[in-house]
């Protein structure tokens, strides 16, 4: 089994760009690899706790901790989440808040890395 | 001791997205990773603009003065001092009937020593062939 | 109508410029828009340079992308700051369209 | 003098659309114009206390805060903020919260209205 | 008693964007606005299908199953439920080899009035002559 | 290299996937890029389906608009899952790119 790492830098939160980078971690983690998740930029909206899930919107709370409970690794990058007043004191439990070299390091013995960033 | 290459292609033009400054700033974080790795290891991001991407290289932006924010110039400038090695397709740049002395080459001013290369799309990828892993903006 | 529409991206993705058909029609030249007032590619400029239209490109977003207004490859393309598009909106049209 | 309504939907916060449309915003007001500012979607973002003003990324606290001293009225979707988790309590002094009807009641008797919705 | 005229234009494809589906949402929100206005003044929305914009009416979008997100679909029964009067393009149905059949049309099953009208783009042209004020999405 | 690319766009801005020269090609449609693999503009099909490439489209994306698998109009694109895609990812290329 291998190691995935994601990063996700699509401003296209509310898009589905986010719910499909959490079907595929999800996927990756029911084969039995390992899967590191990076968002920043917008993407780091997704490490906000109380998001009202509403079925008009994406709602990726629910998903994301069933997923941290088997082990999937999510981290928002700390500079773009500042940035946006999204702070320590509301983010999601479990969710890590580290700087870019987080990312990097997570490439480092990764198998596959998957850059979702074009836009 | 292990090293991984990553390679950075920025594809777009800039300031729509802030994806462009993002790649150049994790591209630096390659400074500042060995924390994360055990001693002698290391992560090493080589960049490279392409298609519209080479509109992020043209020289005097002024976005601090329109909008008070930095621009990608800055990020450009502020990746040779850390080194990196900076690509710049030359078909494309050619294309748009741009030529070295429109673009950011260097960074002087802040001491750093190795500049910014415009080379064949061939060289960028042979560039991309060499690393671990792609990045794409 | 009098139809003032902006135009942000470089590439375009949609077509509805060129299926509009206001009495007046305004261009107004914007964020990665201005590129279309600037850049020729191998040596064209770029088609959207081709409507029936009165030509405007913002200053501030020019500077921002290290450019100027030497850079404006077509003299009918005037260079404006916001203000002028505050009165293009109020004195010179009626309806607004950002594609 | 007239009214302009500007309704700004753009996904591309932490791109430059924001700060455009605060930017004409501020150009009209100076102008003697009146002018209400709805944002929807992702770009409910703006209207998040607290935000940290790195020169890296876009911030709009500072100006958006010297509008509203000058009449500048800004609103956010409220269904938007909240499917984001975006709540009462983390909104910026003086930023408005209200359905989407708010939005269509300022139209009505808007001289001009500049929706940014492209993407 | 006044009344303000909105054109609501989609020219792209949902789902990587919320804004289409922010585009019927707000549009239906005119069933509500009159809780700002003075009695009698009303605000009209229309909401037109254009370009790459029709492929957000194919019908039968499994939004719901496969990630747990209303459909654009079920936004516009919503909509026609609310009697507003949507337009697609019938030249650009056209172009996509798409017919009445392959779309959204009525929302029956909601007890919906009114229906989807496939019309020449030159009707479009005439709505949002007709408009006070147009909102390109 | 081999390489597996992600096209998530009907409309395309990045001329990247023309200019890609390794030795193993696949392209996966995904989002809005699945209309690649189902609809034809005045009858032809996309220019994307033109590489010599190996084609996927996912089944979730494609059901998510309204599509099936019948709607894919050319039998070289294989619908798949995503369960399908971390196996073509770990096993089939050795490197990605979301264009």
């Amino acid at each position: 089994m291998g190691k995935l790492t994601i990063g996700c830098f699509s401003s296209l939160v509310g898009s589905m760009t986010l719910d499909w980078a959490v079907k595929l971690s999800g996927a990756a983690i029911e084969k039995g690899h390992k899967v590191d998740l990076w968002v920043s930029g917008n993407a780091t909206m997704l490490s906000i706790q109380d998001q009202r899930a509403f079925k008009d919107y994406s709602s990726l709370e629910k998903p994301l901790k069933e997923l941290m409970a088997k082990g999937l690794n999510v981290t928002a990058c700390e500079a773009c989440a500042e940035a946006r007043g999204y702070n320590k004191d509301n983010t999601m439990e479990g969710f890590k808040r580290f700087s870019m070299d987080w990312y990097l390091a997570s490439t480092f013995n990764a198998d596959r890395v998957l850059h979702i960033g074009g836009e | 001791m292990a090293t991984t290459k990553l390679g950075f292609i920025i594809q777009r033009p800039g300031y729509k997205s802030e994806n462009q400054k993002l790649a150049l700033t994790h591209a630096i974080a390659s400074q500042s990773v060995e924390i994360y790795l055990d001693d002698d290891d290391e992560v090493i991001c080589d960049v490279a603009f392409t298609g519209d991407g080479v509109l992020n290289c043209i020289k005097d932006q002024k976005a601090l003065e329109n909008y008070d924010l930095s621009s990608t110039e800055s990020h450009i400038k502020m990746g040779l001092l850390c080194d990196l090695n900076i690509l710049v397709c030359k078909e494309d740049l050619e294309k748009f009937g741009l030529s070295k002395s429109d673009i950011v080459i260097d960074a002087e001013e802040f001491g750093a020593d190795v500049e910014v290369k415009v080379v064949p799309f061939e060289e960028i990828n042979k560039m991309m062939d060499d690393v671990n892993h792609l990045l794409f903006f | 109508m009098k139809l003032v529409t902006f135009v942000s991206d470089y590439k375009i993705n949609v077509d509805t410029l060129d299926r509009l058909k206001p009495e007046k029609l305004g261009i107004v030249l914007v964020e990665n828009g201005v590129y279309h007032a600037t850049t020729k590619e191998n040596g064209n400029p770029s088609s959207l340079l081709n409507h029936s239209a009165d030509y405007y490109v913002l200053l501030n977003d020019l500077e921002t992308r290290g450019l100027t207004a030497d850079d404006v490859i077509d003299s009918k393309v005037k260079v404006i700051g916001f203000g002028d598009i505050v009165d293009l909106i109020f004195n010179d049209y009626d309806k607004t369209a950002w594609l």
